[in-house]
């Protein structure tokens, strides 16, 4: 194995306790997000990196360095592997305070620059003042923090984060995006976030993979997934909202007819549409324009416009939200109206355009804009 | 009640009171239970309304202590006297004389690390082997090496258990059949010693049967039975 | 008051518990982490000092280590020592049977830390010792309280084994306990309530000012 | 005091030991979201909700049931409370199964219902398979939803929520949502929902209230408190990003001017605005559209319009986001591209934009969007 | 073997557990959710048994609860029973002088009850019993079975205060370990030999029955 010198790989499989299939790889500086349904393996995968338990099969190295292989019976400590580790239930040590709990990491350090170093690392996340206090006397995000600060203090080789941002709000999660990035710009390493927020894994990861159920749905930049999802699921996790089924029911060499729940729709035509092959189609928010609410502007032939009843609308930061369901069906979207986007450009909030539950609308569709996935 | 009345038994007639016991059985049909522990101790229990009838104490002492607090009924009578032996374990270097003179020996030559008896602060038979100790003129030298039981027994399970090289105790112990795979025992003349007057007294309300067995006790074939299991014979006369 | 009996009993319990405490925490964290099929009887069989009357645990210590014994015989050629009637073989007999007080506190108490916080500590790359010193100590301290309270409370109260092994000797195997007994049973009930007072005064005390100490000490900390 | 037959009032005051000074309430079928910084007592404030803790001084109360009131010296047990609690790390039986977990909730039930009714809720959660398995053979979303499940299964009178789905995924999390609206039209219950999902809040609650450091800085509708928050930090925690301060350098009856920077923008006059007067200075997302390359195409008046520098592009959920710095200056700006808001409408994407890292670009500001707030 | 003595041993054992358990959790539960000025001191006068010798508590339990004390005569005038020399005191005093054993582990186990799950509890609506059942118990169940097993060898094993205040009457206080005792005092070394393996065998056996039983049934349900 001619290994880049910090590559760190992962190649396992096992059946039981979980079943787990995995091969991904991550280079020094990369982020590579983890990100899959509750339950799907995640926090398991990530105590077999870090070396508290054992695959049935397969092989996990850095760079020239083996850490596990099921063949040659080789299996590295957690110790000996160095590495930085934030647990989902943080795993703080009860007995000691916060301060102690960060040195507790420290020990590879010379001892005169460990209080120092953990002290910093306290201030980096928030804490400069809660140095003694014991876990139990912290809040959960100061918890989470302290965690973080122990993994990330002690320059790992490989840094494994397990949802470390879940219980933080937005400008204290800001604060620490920027110490990561910082801390993977001076010591490029691997890093393998675990995460439930896809703004959070667009904003930090290079890369991106998807687990269910054990099983490695997709993995790429994250915006490749998000723009070519390659089944429902991975679309639903991905944060896409309006999945609706489609049938293709007419081909032109240029175009082809889809009907969506009684109505039609024309899409310019791609490989691997055939007549009668079932779709899901996804109407993101860039996708859609409600139109005003005089009907009939873009004329009686259903093209690149469908018929929608207006159910709900709720003012959400900046914009707003509404609820529509396509006519004469179940099929429900949401559409986030930000002025000027799916709204013509003006002022914002439902009142100004008049938008009320029950009201018969046009939506514009950009046919372009539609991905289309197979069901 | 055909379990017959609780006697109180001083742990030291164990032996001989089982035999006796059995043969009471077989000559009247009648039986008694017994419980055998430390005199100290039924003293303090049947002055906590302990449901014993007789007591069989290892000494006078406490049955002259009882007496005082009103008890039992008269003064008793003594039912046995006890003898003390000398013993030693099979790999003992101590010779065994009635004189002493063999651990006399043995202490000049520092062979003597250390001696069995029974605590002198409680256990009569403890005391009397200090007496024996100092009349022959041991004391002295031996006073550091001895190792004191709880009660006789415990002085020869010490002395047996081959950590000591020797003891003394009770001559009724060391004739019995289980010592002599262990050790040697000569026993000591009854002159160096105050008598171990081992005395026995009904408690207050002591039923008839009790009073049988008291009476069966001071039989002369009954003391005959004593004397196999070495003890000296207590009924010559005086009480 | 026997005075060289009473810091008898104080040097045996202390050095018991001085020995048997670190021991003990060792098996208790491998039994505690460890499963295997002899496991359960493993356990059990800590148990036995228990289940025996004293004195009968101390005659067959006393057969076994005594000089005749293939034990004792090796001590006295190899070691020109002895563990029967003097304070070393008390301190060895004290272990061996306060093994059970020691131990299951001790277990519960390494068996009780979240799996989480074990994990932290695997991967936070300090050594076992710094481990057991740091993490993990603080956390069983509890357990390791109660351990180091039965056993002191137990080794000062016990007299049968000490007895057994010991043989009553003034200044070396005579332990206040012993002293104590001995006066009950010689009606010298003045003596053996004043000393029994006393010890049982001193104990509550040191155990008193053990358990308020090791509360503030956890509460600086914590709990 | 005749309140509202379920309305929830809570009035409470401590100094010890951690300052808290509260006053709110949240009727029946509302559901009022607590948002704030890590550690700003909110968990705090929840515990002394059900009961578990006393407030020093104050007085708690659902429609004429006074649960506590600390003149009367009067305190109602969690028991007697009727509540729903879910605590921030769950608080599961560790002996119970998942099921018993729930049913250990449903004590108020007849015996026969109790099996039915938590399995009922245990499958909306997604458990139904799980309900065997112990709290520790669980992951760490699956063991928030069975804390859900407790909480919401058994019908309370309040329900208190300390961030319910932080460890769970978008999609798991829209469909709780789902059924906490649903348990809200059928029980008519207030809920107190603590979160740190800004979206999370704007989506449920009615009422918002904004906790910092045991003192509430803000409340109202979420839209709102979006809208015109009143300090930096309110508007940190809403999402805000580009807050910069500017200071009103010249006034007109109708616009006032502002220094930025070194650079001047001129705004709508308000009351308020004196010369002078220090502002901090939102500019969100709707109030900026990045010019194309061809520069000067603004004027050369500086008026609605600055002069940026790009910093950083990164392609996101089907859009791009731009930090920007501010010419001759040390401020950041970010910028959310979607197609045809910020940009003129076209095709999305950085690269069709060519906007790329050093470019000197020029910003245009809708005046009417920007939000001020006293700095 | 003396069938009687081990039957007597059986019974006093498991009724000392069955009645020291329940009333040592109460107390358990108490001293850990509680917290007060005497409490230290409290927590140490309850080691008291252990620190003196058994047949001295054994004493100064006979002088306590015997015909001439003021609790004996009251028993006797309004009872028409008494405490000594019978089975009901043995059981008295077993579960006396069991106290530390019981208390201490089950209270480190109380204690060890994370917060939130205390919370959880108690928002949960549950009747106090429910709470202990359901909930309490199976949580401080390692403690609980650490206080059986302990409380339960220790009866077996102890003669000095049985002794003393049961005054060794065949069928009604003469336990299986007196007559171990009475045999080894007596030379029997033979029985007393086979009546120790077989308490010993029987002991072990029960304990790693219990040990395993437990282990599945928090296995069966867990950990
Ligand atoms: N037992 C305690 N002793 C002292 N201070 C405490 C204790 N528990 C919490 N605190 C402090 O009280 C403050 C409020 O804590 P609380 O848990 O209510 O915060 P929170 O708003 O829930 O935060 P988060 O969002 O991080 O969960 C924090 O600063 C915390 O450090
Ligand atoms: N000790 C265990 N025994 C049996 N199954 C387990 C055990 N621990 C976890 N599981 C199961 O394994 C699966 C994966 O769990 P894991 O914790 O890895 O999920 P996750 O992806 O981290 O989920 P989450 O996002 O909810 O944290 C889950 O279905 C879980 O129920
Ligand atoms: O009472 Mo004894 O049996 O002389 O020691
Ligand atoms: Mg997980
Ligand atoms: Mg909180």
């Amino acid at each position: 194995m001619a290994n880049n010198p910090d590559e760190f790989r992962c190649q396992i499989s096992q059946q039981t306790p979980i079943p787990l299939q995995l091969d991904f790889s991550c280079q020094g500086g990369e982020i590579l997000a983890i990100v899959g349904p509750s339950g799907g393996g995640k926090t398991s995968l990530l105590r077999m990196l870090a070396g508290l338990s054992q695959p049935q099969e397969g092989e996990i190295s850095l760079g020239e360095e083996v850490w596990f292989d099921s063949e040659k019976h080789l299996c590295l400590s957690p110790q000996q592997r160095h590495i930085g580790y934030v647990p989902q239930h943080f795993g703080l040590f009860p007995r000691l305070t916060a301060l102690e709990n960060v040195l507790a990491g420290l020990d590879h350090l010379p001892k005169s620059q460990r209080r120092e170093h953990g002290l910093t690392w306290l201030q980096r996340v928030g804490l400069g003042d809660y140095g003694h206090r014991l876990p139990r006397q912290l809040s959960g995000g100061q918890k989470q923090r302290v965690a973080l600060a122990r993994a990330l203090s002690r320059e790992p080789k490989v840094l494994l984060l397990d949802e470390p941002f879940s219980a933080l709000d937005v400008q204290t999660r800001d604060g620490l995006y920027q110490h990561l990035i910082q801390l993977i710009d001076e010591l490029a390493i691997p890093i393998i976030l675990v995460t439930h927020d896809i703004q959070e894994a667009f904003l930090l990861a290079d890369k991106m993979l998807l687990l269910h159920q054990g099983k490695m749905l997709q993995s790429g930049a994250p915006a490749e997934i998000w723009a070519k999802p390659v089944n429902e699921l991975v679309a639903r996790q991905m944060g896409h909202k309006n999945i609706l089924p489609v049938e293709c029911i007419g081909l032109t060499q240029s175009d082809a007819e889809f009907s969506l729940a009684g109505q039609t729709l024309r899409l310019p035509s791609a490989t691997g549409i055939e007549l009668g092959t079932q779709f899901g189609c996804i109407f993101n928010q860039a996708s859609l324009r409600l139109m005003p609410l005089e009907v009939n502007q873009l004329g009686d032939t259903a093209e690149h416009w469908l018929w929608v009843r207006v159910i709900q609308v709720r003012v959400i930061a900046g914009a707003v939200r509404v609820e529509l369901m396509l006519e004469q069906s179940e099929c429900m979207l949401e559409l986030i109206l930000e002025p000027g986007l799916n709204l013509e450009f003006g002022l914002p909030g439902s009142r100004l355009l008049n938008i009320q539950p029950n009201q018969r609308r046009q939506l514009a569709v950009d046919p372009w804009r539609l991905i289309l996935i197979p069901s | 009640n055909d379990k017959g009345p609780l006697i109180a038994a001083a742990a030291n007639v164990k032996l001989v009171l089982d035999k006796i016991i059995a043969d009471y059985h077989n000559d009247t049909g009648a039986n008694v239970r017994v419980s055998y522990g430390s005199s100290g101790n039924f003293v303090a229990q049947i002055q906590q309304g302990a449901p014993y009838e007789l007591i069989l104490s290892a000494d006078e002492f406490y049955v002259n202590k009882l007496a005082a607090l009103g008890l039992i009924q008269g003064q008793g009578r003594i039912y046995a006297i006890g003898r003390l032996a000398l013993v030693a374990p099979h790999h003992s270097p101590m010779s065994l004389d009635a004189d002493l003179h063999g651990l006399k020996q043995l202490l000049a030559t520092g062979g003597l690390t250390h001696f069995a008896i029974a605590n002198p602060k409680h256990a009569p038979y403890g005391e009397r082997a200090v007496e024996v100790l100092t009349a022959s003129g041991n004391w002295p030298q031996i006073k550091h090496k001895l190792i004191l039981g709880e009660n006789v027994s415990q002085a020869l399970q010490f002395a047996l258990s081959g950590s000591t090289q020797g003891g003394i105790v009770a001559l009724s112990l060391a004739q019995h059949a289980e010592f002599k795979e262990h050790g040697r025992y000569i026993a000591l003349p009854e002159t160096w010693h105050q008598p171990l007057k081992q005395r026995m007294a009904l408690i207050k309300h002591a039923s008839i049967q009790a009073k049988d067995f008291y009476e069966y006790l001071l039989l002369p074939s009954t003391q005959q039975t004593f004397t196999e299991f070495g003890f000296a014979a207590a009924v010559t006369g005086d009480n | 008051m026997d005075w060289q009996a009473f810091w008898l009993s104080i040097k045996l319990s202390s050095m018991t518990v001085v020995i048997l405490i670190p021991l003990a925490m060792f098996a208790a964290k491998f039994f505690a982490y460890h499963d295997f099929k002899a496991k359960p009887w493993l356990e059990a069989l800590v148990m036995v000092p228990l289940v025996l009357p004293p004195t009968v645990v101390g005659y067959y210590l006393l057969v076994g280590l005594g000089s005749q014994s293939l034990v004792g015989q090796w001590l006295a050629t190899y070691l020109g020592t002895s563990l029967v009637f003097n304070f070393s073989g008390l301190v060895l007999a004290s272990v061996l049977i306060n093994i059970p007080f020691a131990l299951q506190p001790i277990q519960r108490a390494f068996e009780a830390i979240p799996m989480d916080v074990r994990d932290a500590a695997l991967c936070c790359g300090m050594s076992p010792w710094a481990r057991l010193y740091k993490i993990e100590l603080p956390m069983v301290w509890p357990g390791v309280l109660t351990a180091i309270v039965l056993c002191f409370s137990h080794v000062l109260g016990e007299f049968g084994v000490v007895l057994m092994l010991g043989g009553n000797i003034a200044g070396e195997t005579k332990t206040l306990s012993i002293a104590i007994y001995d006066s009950v049973q010689a009606f010298d009930l003045a003596a053996a309530g004043s000393m029994s007072l006393f010890l049982l005064v001193f104990a509550v005390s040191v155990l008193a000012l053990t358990s308020h100490l090791s509360r503030r000490m956890v509460a600086a900390n914590g709990q």
